[in-house]
């Protein structure tokens, strides 16, 4: 396994370390629940937004906590939901008389571990409403799954009820505001590797050299097709397609682009395939006016990439526009 | 301390040692179409009921089941947790008032557990879930009752491992293994052969 | 080789273009001498900025221009520096009264191409100053080698100039200050992979699954020692150390601390290296007041981190505060 | 057409050839202490020699020496680019007033270009770069001239080849290669291969 590891067990709580010791004002790690929160959370003139899930995702979602994003995040072991009481003690830390925002992307495993945590704190008095994110377009029969599954859509979502929660928005708002950008946005991905959890010490799953799986999730499980290794344009084209044909996104439409590295891929490769879908797209009317290149929900050391579409409108131009204060400095 | 907690505290160890000691091989299960931390995530509740055993509330056979099945839904994250949380949980709450439960009332405190876990995984037999190998066991054990508590446990643990290996061609319907489709069926469920291994180790360990 | 890729000789425009096209109101590609330029310089009251150097090793450099930062870059092929026609050309694009610096890494073929390029210009009157960034402490004995390379530091040095060519600085207070910013930056590096450049197909060098490189540099190439794999806090140990000690460093001083990703290696285990790195510079009495995690220098696909250190003082903080718009985007 | 240009073209086009030929050998003898792109870097460049060639300036030998050069520093980059491309120039500049240069002029054209590439590298033999073979191959040249042209090729051939072969074991004072320190003994410059090799070809394709 080459990877920078001390002991696997504390892979999690020693990032959460190092992401609450690089940002020592604004974020703080409590341990005892394997969380990362604001250090001005909460605030009972802002509802709390929460989000959880696996760890090995990162950036997502310890390092989308800060101003106008999460005032939390409780994310479990890596690529395993968090235990339901962690929920419900992150819950009851970032109670706000406002409300609590639980966002959730479409897992069992998160699902379970949210609504046991929801119950748990509701008993409380706390009150707590829920986001389910399913933007994953690789899951085409969801008659038999649980649904699709929230990939990195998500992070428009969060970006959205980030910047209105810090406007003050409701909880009933910031409900159907976060469905809005769900129901708007598409994800399709696909890897060019397997990843190695720590843990293991050894990748999920083998795929030969001239191999790839296409319409894979964000955990490490294979796709859904094992297919002969294509060229940069080619495999592009297949996820855009995916996205565009799935809402469907149509001519006159603008949109925001995201292609998401699943954590192994350099930026230069991301930017090979970003030309291709900005080109793809304007060929058909669509107009890219936001984009996102780099990594925001990955597989850990996953060689592979995500692409994201999200139908824009004002309000979310305006939201998308406003300020976000996160844990991935750039200079 | 009563003979039905002695046997109570008795298979919950087992249970126990048998997912820290299965670990690896659990993991390895659920690589194949999940995303290989099925032992890891048990293992890392379980190794908590062992070190923390003294602790478990060893007063009777509900208050065993119950304070295990906290630090297992405290401690293990993924699907698990939530899973085998409420199966501890809804049998020791099915033994509150046979704290001596008889064969049946064992029995009847399994299925209790096999309800928790429908309800809380919106799963049922036939998922490809550890459903598949529970469900089974459970009915056979209860068809051999009256030939004793060994035989039972052993009729119990040879239908779990012929309903785990069955599952086998399944495709799977619930967790993460679902999002490969048709692939799914390559192999077998993780957690319904986690199930047929304890089951296994219990028999071994059992005395009649 | 696992990569997104057309045809390999197009890998650099075609990510080149990428670029431009997600940033179409700040940035220009122009694909006759390959390189990348605001589209509002030059401009004759600032300073003009150019970087070149190899590509592979993206944000740097073609990333790092906008605003604050540099006002272009004309990379080479992926690990080549780029030819000194393209380094005159762009020269010539960006000739601005007040002058042009340049910003080399030390390599080789980087100073060569610079020189020419350099030469050439100057012989149209233009005003050329050039500032060489050496902070790679891994190259111990320069007596027999062309001195220390130039690696991640060299963002300090940009972030820098960039922001002080924005207040109008004249080129000779650039160079004065650049070298000052070069002169208190130490770097070091390692890998846990190799990395596979497109052209070539396959990995620059094997390494086995128990084996580490210390002391790479940034193009692929091995460092000066093979040794057996260890743990994070061991690695991050021998680079800090090596950093330290070399200045050095010592109690009292305020530094930035940067946790560089080679291209391979998730922020997760980033952020894992600094939290030991910041612990162990708090236990010396050296205190981190600025932190820098993910991405800056990279050697495409190669697993590994450098760690940097700069010495901070107030001019630096001020510098270091400015805004800088490039290319990376977050949310 | 002149003999001389005649021969100058066959040269140039052999050398620009095995450049694009050997891309991946001479990558490869990059990829051990390097970084791998030298034989990417020479195609590149020479590829477009070959390409181009109908308006290299086939009027005379310096001009097709200079328009060579000017190619090849403006498409190869890397070392390699001014390095090669100052070579070309200086051996393009020495000979402006003998278009139809004497064995004698040819290796002073070749010390030109040698001394062009040591000022702009800063290097010397015995740094373990492409002079190592280059140098001596010119001394073996002009110890033969005097048997004519194509035994004095040879000769430079056998040489450079014999001393490309021998910075084995030297220690890289220059390039990338000297960061690896020690280690760079191991494996022989790939500049020196890549001169031995063209000299080789050179030979082979050359008629008296
Ligand atoms: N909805 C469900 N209901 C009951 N059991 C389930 C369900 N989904 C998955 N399982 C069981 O859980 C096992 C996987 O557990 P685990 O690896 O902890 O989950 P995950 O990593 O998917 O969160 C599966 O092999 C299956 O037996
Ligand atoms: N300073 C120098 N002077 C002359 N030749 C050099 C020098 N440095 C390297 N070389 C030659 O260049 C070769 C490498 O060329 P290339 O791969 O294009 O360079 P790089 O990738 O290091 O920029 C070396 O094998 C060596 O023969
Ligand atoms: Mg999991
Ligand atoms: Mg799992
Ligand atoms: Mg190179
Ligand atoms: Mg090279």
């Amino acid at each position: 396994m080459k990877k920078f590891v001390n002991d696997p067990k504390q892979f999690v709580p020693e990032m959460l370390k190092g992401i609450a010791l690089a940002n020592p004002d604004t974020l703080k790690y409590v341990p005892e629940y394997n969380l990362i929160m604001r250090t001005d959370a909460p605030n009972d003139d802002k509802v709390s937004i929460i989000q959880g899930s696996g760890s090995g995702h990162e950036p997502a979602h310890v390092m989308a906590v800060g101003r106008g994003m999460l005032d939390a995040a409780c994310p479990g072991d890596v690529f395993a939901a968090p235990p339901s009481d962690y929920v419900y003690e992150t819950t009851k830390l970032l109670a706000s008389k406002k409300g609590v925002l639980h966002i959730i992307n479409n897992y069992t495993g998160d699902r379970m571990a949210f609504d046991m945590g929801r119950e748990l704190a509701e008993a409380e008095d706390i009150t707590i409403a829920t986001i389910l994110v399913d933007d994953d377009v690789a899951v085409k029969d969801s008659l038999y799954t649980v649904g699709r599954r929230g990939v990195a859509g998500n992070f428009f979502v969060i970006k959205a009820v980030g910047a209105a929660s810090e406007e003050g928005a409701s909880l009933e708002d910031l409900v159907a505001l976060g469905n809005r950008v769900n129901s708007v946005t598409r994800t399709m991905g696909m890897a060019l590797t397997s990843c190695t959890p720590p843990a293991k010490g050894s990748p999920l799953f083998e795929l030969g050299d001239d191999e790839m799986e296409m319409g894979v999730g964000i955990h490490g499980e294979p796709g859904r097709r094992r297919e002969k290794l294509a060229s940069a344009n080619d495999i592009v084209d297949e996820l855009l397609d995916a996205c565009v044909t799935d809402l469907p996104y149509s001519s006159g439409d603008e949109v925001a682009l995201m292609i998401n590295g699943l954590g192994g891929t350099p930026i230069s490769e991301l930017y090979i395939l970003y030309g291709r879908a900005a080109e793809q797209l304007a060929s058909q009317g669509i107009k890219v006016t936001r984009s996102y290149v780099g990594e925001y929900c990955t597989s850990l050391d996953m060689a592979g990439a995500s692409v994201s579409l999200v139908k824009l409108d004002d309000e979310l131009n305006r939201l998308f526009d406003a300020p976000a204060e996160v844990a991935v400095r750039i200079f | 301390m009563t003979e039905a907690l002695d046997r109570a505290e008795l298979v919950v160890r087992t249970i126990a040692q048998t997912a820290v000691d299965n670990e690896s091989y659990f993991c390895e299960l659920d690589s194949v179409a999940g995303d290989g931390d099925f032992g890891y995530s048990l293992a890392r509740g379980f190794e908590i009921v062992l070190s923390d055993w003294d602790e478990l509330g060893h007063t009777d056979v509900p208050s065993l089941l119950k304070k295990t099945a906290v630090v297992l839904s405290k401690r293990i994250g993924g699907t698990s947790g939530p899973i085998w949380g409420t199966a501890f949980l809804r049998a020791g709450g099915s033994l509150n008032d046979a704290p001596e439960p008889t064969g049946e009332q064992v029995v009847a405190a399994m299925r209790a557990a096999i309800e928790g876990v429908k309800q809380r995984g919106n799963a049922d037999v036939g998922d490809k879930t550890l459903l598949d190998a529970l469900v089974p066991a459970v009915d056979a054990l209860e068809a051999a009752l009256a030939q004793g508590s060994g035989p039972a446990i052993r009729a119990g643990a040879e239908t779990a491992r012929a309903a785990a290996e069955g599952t086998k061609g399944m495709l799977a319907m619930r967790g993460r293994a679902s999002y490969t489709g048709e692939r799914s069926r390559d192999s077998v469920d993780a957690g319904a052969m986690g199930v047929a291994v304890m089951w296994e180790a219990v028999d071994a360990a059992w005395k009649e």
